[in-house]
């Protein structure tokens, strides 16, 4: 899955490199708090905060994997899925040539953009109209 | 003028003006002390000059138990300040490369968490050494323009170091700047100051030593 | 006319005459609404935004008008344009050119001659005072042949370009600060184009080349505020000048430590240790290849072994080196210490001399002191 | 009558030479010779800082041999000595200093600043700065031959009763003998127990001795004021007597300054080698014990401690000896704190005491001394140097300590064994 991020080098990978990967999973632990109290979710930018080679790997086998999974085909691959932590969220979007060009922690109890969008669905009813060659009114 | 050019400027024809006149400065000055020339002792010796001149350079470094009951402040703080001052001046990784490349002598370095709490020590004692300058009697006394020109000035470099370090402040190109600054004024105004001492206590310390060693006591 | 020249044109972007609003233009081509939805939130990943932002940024740039840009490269080597495009096969990253009217660019455009001229006429004239103005490549000030597009010096028609421009954004370290022609000697003269336009925004998007996504960045942010990022003292935008190479680079544990590499091929090396000794220019580099990554996110080129040469610097040709380190002299000290000191025994046994001299003359003059001498 | 300080600042610029270069191009102004002089540790005035005493060198130091003092003096930026200004300095050059050196050992730069000062008195007396005490002692040296005023027929009279109540016979103008004795006005006159001392031992050591009825005076005013040209003069009269007689050895009495003057300055002074050593009368005396010509009997029991003279130990280098001498005869020697070569001095000494303006400062810096004393709680004082000595029995009187004190070689004489 991120085959682009693994070390070339023998970089001792660790939290001791950035000192960034315990404070951000503390982070989505106050954010799923947040939500469980309040029902606010939030939206964790991975890309923004400096990583090592191998920080990012961390994190995300420290979130493992849970029951959901979904791939979408939206101008090239993006990638849901739900941690075990239930409620925790990784969304990886890739572009044609499967290289990661953004991909977020999202504390939610459905990322958004896994729903169907309303833009999406008028066009949907048009298309199988079109389809279908009925004539809606 | 950008902070680019300036530490450009720093690095280059600054540093150059700095080091002709610190280099040619301090030759200079040693062969104007060195050439004065000092007349051949005529009495029959009882001791070696040159052992005991040597002897003194070394000696002469740690101050006698009375002295240094009655000093102690001065004694202290001087010498934290001298030391904690040698750390990150000689075992900061940056500066080692910089005499590496000037003089082609490297050695290893210390960690920067080691060289900034020399620093931070020093500047304390840098900033105890000036109080007790202006507070001690004697010292206030003996105080001139000179002497607070050069604490400045030597007080500068360490602390535009230490701001540079932790980029405290400015941009790092415009810290780095002013702290090769600092050092080229420092460096420019050494030869005619009492900042000289770094070099010619050598030879003041010879000297007491030498006299004192022909007359068989040990100085 | 309009149509036939962007038709001629052949722009990366879709021949759209009426310019429409950018949501319009994308859902003509069939753009999803998730897709949108992905891109909003990798354009806010990009700039450094933060993700809460991602609905206001998709309600902008939906409505977002396409503005007209026009391209001009002067003395450069296309390394920004193909910085620039390799971005551009990303599909995502493509959707910023989608939304802009490239109306000249003589490289990328299809159009040649004086239709390729017209068109940038055209496109100044049509959308005058509202126009982006991208320039990459420095100005020669010295002889205005050193470089002219169909026989207009460099420097009249970045003047005549400017004039109606909504604002100038300057791609690459020769537009921003001279660059590569402008270093030591600078043959031509060359200088950034701040140095000669002085009354219209500029921003500054250094490196050598820039990252791709800073510049896509940059033009989304126009498209989504409709206005300029801010911008640090030397006209870089913050969100990707902010802090230093240095500051956001996964080996400064390193640095801190002092553990460093002292040549390419030793153990430190392979350990992945500071590579500050080997000349690495991060700690006053401002740019955001620490963290946005090049090719894609790949790595930059600490993360590949190599130290940072602060293209995205001024004058950065000129700091001495690549691979000298930066608390290094630029200059041969070492030579420099030895004429010095050299010169300076010779003035100083010229002092001693005077010294001595003066101190024959008391002795001379010296007359035998006697008791009688002790009073006045 | 024909002093100047154009002649003040000649000589001054003839006193430069490397060392005093080196010297202050290091002073730092850290002030530590301050706390190392009994001048300004019992007074506490701030510029009675040793190094503060040599600022007339300094000044035509800075201006005359230096880079930036030579165009400083170009633009007239330089700080000027003239009479004013060294007519302030003088009680801080005589009067305050008795060259005792103790700011020499411990300034951290090493500066010899008590040779630094000795040669500003150079410059202080050939412009007529120096006291008036002490001009009147020189010119009794020159004219007498004794800062005293002591002549031979003196010397000879004491010489006379020596003779009667020991029986022994003092030589006199004897050629051709190991030793000839030199004295100080002060032996002759207050004590004369040490040309008894000095012959009873050497009856017993066998050694061939005299005493010059021409030169007889050891001490040298011209180094306490601070005039070579004289000290050379003084030290010239001894040389052509010792030469003439063919002497092997010139023996320095009890007195620091005197050993100075003759053993360390004396050939530099007169610009040639001595065809004779010079000695101690202690060295002489640890060279007997050595050589096993010193017999003595009967231990004191007394705490006893030594005062080292500053001429003798710090500056002349005579520092086992005594303590070798002492541990003969005692049981219970006791060190005083700072003893040997960082023995505090005890305020009499380079001029001071021929200085009477100096006797109200001479005694309160005596105090260092009383607080040396007061530490150890001596039986008694034994000493090397009759200055010393004489300073010290003034000391003890006024601040009523009642302490004995005693010379090292008389003492030596009385713990003699018969054989």
């Amino acid at each position: 899955m991120s085959t682009v991020n693994s070390p070339r080098f023998n970089i001792q990978a660790g939290s001791e490199l950035t000192r960034n990967v315990e404070p951000l999973l503390h982070e989505i632990r106050h954010a799923l708090q947040t939500f469980l109290d309040t029902g606010e979710t939030s939206i964790i930018d991975l890309r923004s905060i400096p990583l090592a080679p191998g920080e990012e790997d961390s994190i995300i086998n420290t979130l493992g994997q849970g029951e959901v999974q979904a791939l979408l085909d939206v101008l090239g691959p993006s990638e849901i899925y739900e941690t075990k932590y239930a409620g925790v969220w990784i969304v990886t979007h890739y572009n044609d040539d499967d290289n990661i060009i953004s991909r977020f922690v999202e504390i939610t109890d459905s990322p958004d953009v896994l729903k169907s969008q309303r833009e999406d669905v008028v066009d949907a009813l048009n298309a199988l109209v079109t389809e279908l060659g009925t004539d809606k009114t | 003028m950008t902070e680019i050019e300036l530490l450009s400027w720093a690095r280059g024809p600054g540093l150059q003006i700095a080091t002709i006149v610190f280099v040619a400065g301090v030759v200079i000055r040693i062969l104007e002390i060195l050439l004065l020339g000092r007349k051949a002792n005529l009495a029959e010796a009882k001791g070696s000059e040159m052992s005991n001149g040597l002897r003194t350079i070394v000696t002469r470094t740690i101050p006698d138990k009375t002295t240094f009951k009655r000093s102690s402040v001065t004694i202290v703080s001087g010498y934290v300040f001298h030391i904690a001052m040698f750390i990150p001046l000689f075992f900061f990784a940056p500066h080692i490369l910089f005499f590496k490349d000037v003089i082609g002598v490297s050695w290893p370095s210390l960690p920067g968490a080691v060289v900034d709490a020399f620093a931070v020590i020093s500047i304390i004692a840098m900033i105890a050494v000036l109080i007790n300058r202006l507070t001690n009697r004697v010292m206030r006394y003996l105080t001139n323009f000179e002497d607070l020109l050069v604490w400045l000035l030597t007080f500068l470099p360490l602390i535009t170091g230490y701001f540079a370090f932790h980029r405290i402040g400015l941009t790092a190109p415009s810290l780095l700047a002013i702290h090769l600054l600092s050092v080229e004024v420092l460096l420019i105004v050494f030869p005619f100051t009492k900042l000289m001492h770094t070099f010619t206590l050598f030879l003041a310390r010879w000297y007491n030593g030498a006299i004192s060693g022909y007359r068989g006591v040990a100085s | 006319m309009t149509k036939d020249l962007n038709l001629k044109n052949g722009s990366l972007t879709e021949i759209s005459p009426e310019k429409g609003t950018l949501g319009e233009t994308l859902r003509k081509q069939g753009v999803s609404r998730r897709s949108f939805m992905k891109f909003c939130a990798t354009t806010a990943s990009m700039m450094a935004l933060p993700p809460a932002m991602i609905p206001s940024i998709a309600k902008a740039l939906e409505n977002a008008r396409r503005p007209s840009v026009i391209w001009l490269s002067f003395q450069e080597c296309t390394g920004c344009t193909e910085s620039l495009t390799r971005a551009h096969t990303s599909t995502v990253e493509s959707l910023i050119f989608d939304s802009i009217s490239l109306d000249y660019h003589h490289t990328l455009q299809a159009a040649a001659g004086h239709g390729a001229e017209l068109a940038r006429e055209v496109a100044m004239e049509e959308n005058y005072g509202n126009y982006l103005l991208v320039v990459d490549g420095s100005i020669p000030l010295d002889n205005p042949g050193y470089s002219t597009i169909a026989g207009i010096s460099n420097l009249d028609m970045l003047n005549e370009a400017a004039k109606g421009a909504a604002a100038i954004i300057a791609v690459g370290t020769c537009a921003t600060y001279g660059g590569i022609p402008h270093a030591n000697p600078n043959p031509t003269g060359a200088v950034s184009v701040k140095d000669i336009i002085k009354d219209k925004p500029i921003i500054n998007v250094p490196g050598c080349p820039p990252i791709p996504v800073v510049i896509t960045g940059v033009l989304a942010h126009f498209l989504t505020f409709g206005s300029l990022p801010e911008l640090d003292h030397i006209g870089r935008p913050k969100a990707f000048y902010g802090q230093s190479i240095h500051d956001r680079c996964y080996r400064r544990p390193f640095y801190d430590k002092g553990q460093f590499a002292e040549t390419f091929d030793d153990e430190g090396a392979k350990k992945g240790w500071c590579l500050f000794k080997l000349g690495c220019k991060g700690p006053t580099t401002y740019n955001a290849c620490a963290t946005t990554k090049w090719n894609n996110g790949t790595s930059f080129p600490i993360e590949s072994g190599h130290p940072c040469i602060g293209c995205s610097e001024p004058d950065f040709w000129d700091g001495g080196g690549f691979y000298k380190a930066l608390s290094m002299p630029t200059d041969n000290l070492t030579q420099t210490l030895k004429y010095a000191a050299a010169g300076a025994v010779a003035a100083g046994v010229t002092v001693g001399v005077m010294n001595r001299s003066k101190k024959n003359t008391s002795n001379k003059i010296h007359v035998k002191t006697t008791l009688e001498d002790l009073e006045k | 009558m024909t002093a100047t300080i154009e002649k003040g600042i000649n000589a001054l610029k003839r006193q430069v030479d490397s060392s005093v270069a080196a010297f202050f191009s290091s002073c730092v102004h850290c002030g530590l010779c301050a706390e190392a002089c009994l001048f300004y540790t019992e007074t506490g005035d701030p510029e009675r800082t040793p190094i503060n005493k040599t600022e007339p060198l300094r000044r035509i130091w800075k201006s005359e041999y230096t880079l930036m003092g030579r165009v400083g003096k170009m633009f007239g930026l330089t700080k000027k000595v003239d009479d004013a200004m060294l007519a302030e300095w003088q009680e801080l050059v005589y009067d305050s200093c008795t060259l005792c050196g103790r700011c020499s050992m411990v300034c951290p730069v090493g500066n010899d600043i008590a040779l630094m000062i000795r040669k500003t008195r150079e410059g202080m007396a050939a412009a007529g700065q120096a006291p008036e005490g002490l001009i009147a002692a020189t010119g009794r040296s020159v004219t007498i031959g004794s800062p005293m005023g002591v002549k031979w027929p003196a010397l000879r009279a004491q010489i006379r009763h020596v003779e009667e109540d020991t029986g022994l016979k003092i030589p006199v103008d004897v050629p051709d003998v190991d030793y000839m004795l030199l004295l100080s006005s002060m032996e002759i006159m207050n004590f004369p127990e040490f040309i008894e001392a000095v012959a009873k031992i050497f009856d017993k050591a066998g050694v061939t001795w005299t005493i010059s009825s021409e030169a007889f005076e050891a001490t040298n005013s011209g180094i306490q004021i601070g005039v070579s040209d004289i000290a050379a003069e003084l030290v010239q009269r001894i040389v052509d007597v010792a030469d003439k007689l063919r002497v092997k050895t010139v023996i320095s009495p009890e007195c620091g300054h005197a050993y100075m003057a003759i053993r360390w300055d004396g050939p530099n002074l007169v610009g040639k080698p001595f065809n004779f050593k010079v000695r101690h009368i202690l060295e002489v005396l640890d060279d007997l014990r050595q050589q096993g010509h010193l017999k003595l009997t009967g231990k004191d029991s007394q705490k006893l401690t030594y005062h080292d003279p500053c001429q003798i130990s710090r500056r002349g280098g005579v520092i086992d000896e005594p303590r070798n001498l002492i541990n003969m005869f005692a049981d219970n020697f006791v060190e005083m704190p700072d003893g040997g070569k960082m023995n505090w001095c005890c305020g009499a000494g380079g001029g001071v005491s021929a200085n009477e303006r100096a006797d109200e400062i001479r005694i309160k810096v005596f105090e260092r001394k009383k607080a040396q004393l007061d530490e150890v709680k001596p039986d008694g004082i034994i000493s090397a140097c009759s200055n010393c000595r004489i300073h010290l029995e003034d000391g003890l009187e006024e601040y009523n300590m009642d302490i004995p004190l005693f010379s090292l070689t008389e003492t030596i004489a009385e713990h003699l064994a018969d054989d």
